[in-house]
């Protein structure tokens, strides 16, 4: 029970596609190699798991918790934007 | 329960009213269109696509006096005037058969004649009266009237009487307003050999598009031989022996000069049409400059009844049309639908073309928004030369720290083909990173659209960055 | 500490070497950039550009018959074919010459000369010698040899011979190699004049494309009048007083027939170029074929030679090579670049284009993905219509389940122009509803892009859907 537990709270990254790709958006990938991340851990908010760079800055944050959020983290919710 | 003769009544077969038609019926409604013109509405018959069609043909004529620089030249060249209406009436035709036979094979009824409202579920269409479980008001718009010119569609035409090129075309035009219609004829008749003036009353033309992207056109415009006045508006016109004598003034010096012209357009914008609808006794807003509002989901203030188009707001552009018919049916189906577009695309099919997305610089600005821009001209641009059309630029605006798109501006050659990469990116929430980290064939126009994006990052390749 | 001359010294100046010597120095390195015949390589002086400049011109010549339709005819045309060949080269002096005014700006060191390693740090030049801490090779690719068919570039050229008109345009021409560079090349000489046959040796030409979009361009191509034959091969050729005779044989049945020509084109693929450039003096691999390979990071065997481009593998595209070109700068900078590109894009430049990113639909099928498709015809666009450029169709190739665009092949006008929506929508990881959901412009081209990704989920509004 607390094993499904930890799986509802902590889902999966993407299932591996047929032809092994990890569905992320160009800048997403470049920034997880900036940061030194595995994309496939990451767990993508996008329609089938699609990472966005909203999502790299999020699971780093998760890998760090004790560190003090640098600017990057604190960008990494999606603000209300300008209207 | 009630049973309605439909599921849905679409008033007006314009591209708001036939999307939502035909959508409606793809979702297994039963669905009726009611048109008291042709269908296709003002766009297929007396809008979008005839004057994309004279634009061509305009171009087709420009192109060829352009080819003597490549060595190509040609022998005497003849316009055959009735040939060229008759194309375009062609095509026209050809589009409004295809809604007709689309209308048929999805079974959406046609009903040919004026609709009104009789009450909030009945409508009176020509004799006959129908009711339906909800109704779609897709009436659309007309031209605004300039007091003082009469609209003869002879000497002084609007949009629709511009469609149909005079034989000999005229030596001297005049565009009342400077807007997306004013140019797109402005350079047809030119291309086809008028000696064009512009005229608007705001001190900039193209009102809605970026400063800079406005700025690189109207240059392109006057290279062409367009003479463009802003701040400048028609007070009167007389027909004469001669040809239209119009009163120009300059509103901000306020003189006054009479010039003579041999056809007149009127092209001061639109005005939603819901005459003779009796939209009140459907107990439907409609505000006092004629729209029916409706919101996301395209709904009036009567829940059923829904408002798409031009007479629903602007901008009154086919493409926004289309979007809220689609929408309107699929959240008459039951479905989650909304018109959530992050922005509409706006175009002048002119060569260089004008086309944008988003905002622009000072729209993003006015928002708040900490703005950084990327700019890449086409004259750095191989396939450019190789098309022999190297004015303009991609301007792409960028929020600063997310690297977030904001609006991309376009002059040049097939701009209107590069809105495509330009608002997808938008609506994808793309970075101006996802775009430069993209793969563009070489050689194509879209690599400018690369490049603004690299330039936003001061790395682009084939200018120097600042 | 060591000290070089050059933080990096890039071997050949095609877009894959300027690319990469132009980032580098963006990025504050110090680079040098060697080049034995002219800036621009292969891309630039005889390959993307001039045939591009060609092809313009041979549409314009097509595009003069066409306009006949809106009745615009002209008295007698004129090629002149030594202005036609000057205005290309025009072309491509002015794109060279940019590069090398991009290299002074950069303060990348053009070093003009054959460069060949003397060990894994230091490269002759000409006379001179330097050395560098990185090297990235860059130096492409050059036209296949047939065997039996030799190249004198009159009679019987390669690429580079064929972007030299004579004059007269040859009546016969015969095109060896169905390809894109085959097929370009003969659409050119099509529209000025001669009469062309392609044979290409596999079942198909185009290879890489989609066999549904292969079948309606080579449906284009044929109603042009160029004549295809698939599954021949040329055997050999012999000049003679009335033409080349070439003996070409039908690979399935063993049929041999010599046909007579005024030129024949042989374009049956390249082959990387590592001549005299002593890589084994480096210690890096070059493999039987000629090719040096690389990893993602464009590195070598030895982590310090990088290679890029052509002579780095297939595809052999400009656009590949760039972006190799700007991932080894950025790599040796530092930076965490990666050649990651979801999908090199393809396109042949002729009218129809034909276009295509990612996936075909065989392709897709090979790699276990259940597929869907959707098509839209561009007969049923309006947009098309007014540019009397109807032939071809969207093709999309998307996931069953996921949405997840795979692929698009398009057929048509502008094609390549809507690669730039295609390509970006391809690394967002955008589905088909992405597309769908997305305004685009009316009239455009790109809405047949819209209309296939709703032909997907069998909701195309202009078509009647499976
Ligand atoms: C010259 C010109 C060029 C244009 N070019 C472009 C362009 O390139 N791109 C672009 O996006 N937009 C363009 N537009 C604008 C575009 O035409 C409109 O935005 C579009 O047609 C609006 O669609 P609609 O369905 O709202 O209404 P409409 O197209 O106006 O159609 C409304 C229909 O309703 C019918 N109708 C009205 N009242 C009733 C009634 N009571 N009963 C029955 N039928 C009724 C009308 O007869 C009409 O057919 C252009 C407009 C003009 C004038
Ligand atoms: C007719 C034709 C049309 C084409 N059209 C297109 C197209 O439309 N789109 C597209 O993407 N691709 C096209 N290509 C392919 C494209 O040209 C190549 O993919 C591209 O040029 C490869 O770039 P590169 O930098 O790898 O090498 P190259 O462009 O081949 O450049 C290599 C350079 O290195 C120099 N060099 C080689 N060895 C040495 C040495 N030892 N020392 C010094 N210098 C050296 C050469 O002189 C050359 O300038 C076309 C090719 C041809 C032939």
């Amino acid at each position: 029970r607390a094993q499904a537990n930890a799986q509802a709270t902590a889902p999966a990254a993407q299932p591996a596609r047929a032809d092994g790709r990890v569905l992320a958006v160009p800048a997403a990938r470049q920034l997880a190699r900036e940061l030194n991340l595995d994309l496939t851990r990451v767990q993508g908010s996008g329609p089938n798991g699609r990472i966005r760079v909203s999502d790299v800055l999020a699971h780093q944050q998760a890998q760090t918790p004790a560190q003090v959020p640098t600017q990057a983290q604190a960008a990494s919710a999606t603000p209300a934007r300008g209207q | 329960m009630t049973t309605y003769d439909f599921d849905v009544l679409v008033i007006g077969a314009g591209p708001g009213g036939y999307h939502a038609a035909i959508r409606a019926a793809q979702l297994g409604l039963k669905v009726a269109c009611a048109e008291r013109e042709s269908v296709g509405g003002v766009c297929l018959n007396v809008g979008c696509i005839p004057t994309k069609a004279m634009l061509h043909a305009g171009e087709q004529v420009a192109a060829a006096r352009h080819a003597a620089e490549f060595g190509l030249t040609f022998g005497e060249q003849k316009l055959d005037i009735a040939k060229l209406n008759g194309w375009k009436d062609g095509i026209v035709k050809k589009l409004t058969g295809g809604v007709s036979s689309l209308f048929k094979a999805n079974k959406v009824t046609h009903l040919q004649g004026q609709a009104s409202f009789l009450d909030d579920h009945t409508v009176q269409v020509g004799e006959k009266t129908y009711t339906a479980g909800s109704i779609i008001i897709a009436t659309g718009s007309e031209p605004a009237r300039l007091p003082g010119i009469e609209v003869d569609q002879v000497q002084i035409v609007d949009s629709t009487g511009a469609l149909v090129m005079p034989d000999p075309v005229p030596a001297r035009m005049l565009c009342i307003g400077g807007g997306v219609i004013g140019f797109e004829f402005a350079h047809v008749y030119t291309n086809l050999g008028a000696q064009v003036k512009v005229i608007e009353f705001a001190p900039s033309i193209i009102p809605g598009a970026d400063a800079d992207a406005v700025k690189a056109f109207q240059k392109a415009m006057e290279k062409q031989g367009i003479s463009i006045a802003v701040q400048h508006k028609a007070n009167r016109a007389e027909k004469k022996a001669d040809g239209v004598h119009v009163e120009i003034e300059n509103v901000q010096t306020g003189e006054k000069k009479v010039e003579v012209f041999d056809r007149v357009l009127v092209a001061v914008g639109r005005r939603p049409r819901a005459d003779g609808l009796n939209a009140e006794k459907a107990g439907v807003t409609v505000t006092e400059r004629g729209f029916i509002p409706a919101d996301k989901q395209q709904r009036t203030n009567a829940p059923h009844i829904y408002s798409i188009g031009d007479v629903a707001g602007n901008p009154m552009l086919a493409h926004k049309a289309m979007k809220e018919g689609l929408v309107a049916a699929e959240v008459i189906a039951g479905k989650p639908a909304e018109q959530d577009a992050v922005a509409i695309p706006g175009v002048v099919y002119t060569s260089p073309e004008l086309a944008w997305v988003g905002l622009t610089e000072a729209e993003a600005k006015e928002k708040g928004y900490d703005v950084k821009t990327g700019n890449f001209p086409f004259s750095a641009s191989g396939r450019a030369m190789t098309l022999q059309q190297t004015d303009g630029f991609v301007k792409m605006v960028v929020e600063k720290g997310t690297d977030l798109l904001l609006g991309v501006h376009i002059v040049g050659p097939h701009a209107s083909d590069m809105l495509g990469e330009a608002g997808l990116a938008l609506e994808m929430a793309a970075t101006a990173s996802d775009i430069a980290l993209t793969v563009h064939a070489h050689p194509t126009l879209g690599e400018a659209v690369l490049e603004a994006a690299e330039a936003v990052h001061g790395q682009a390749i084939h200018i120097m960055n600042r």
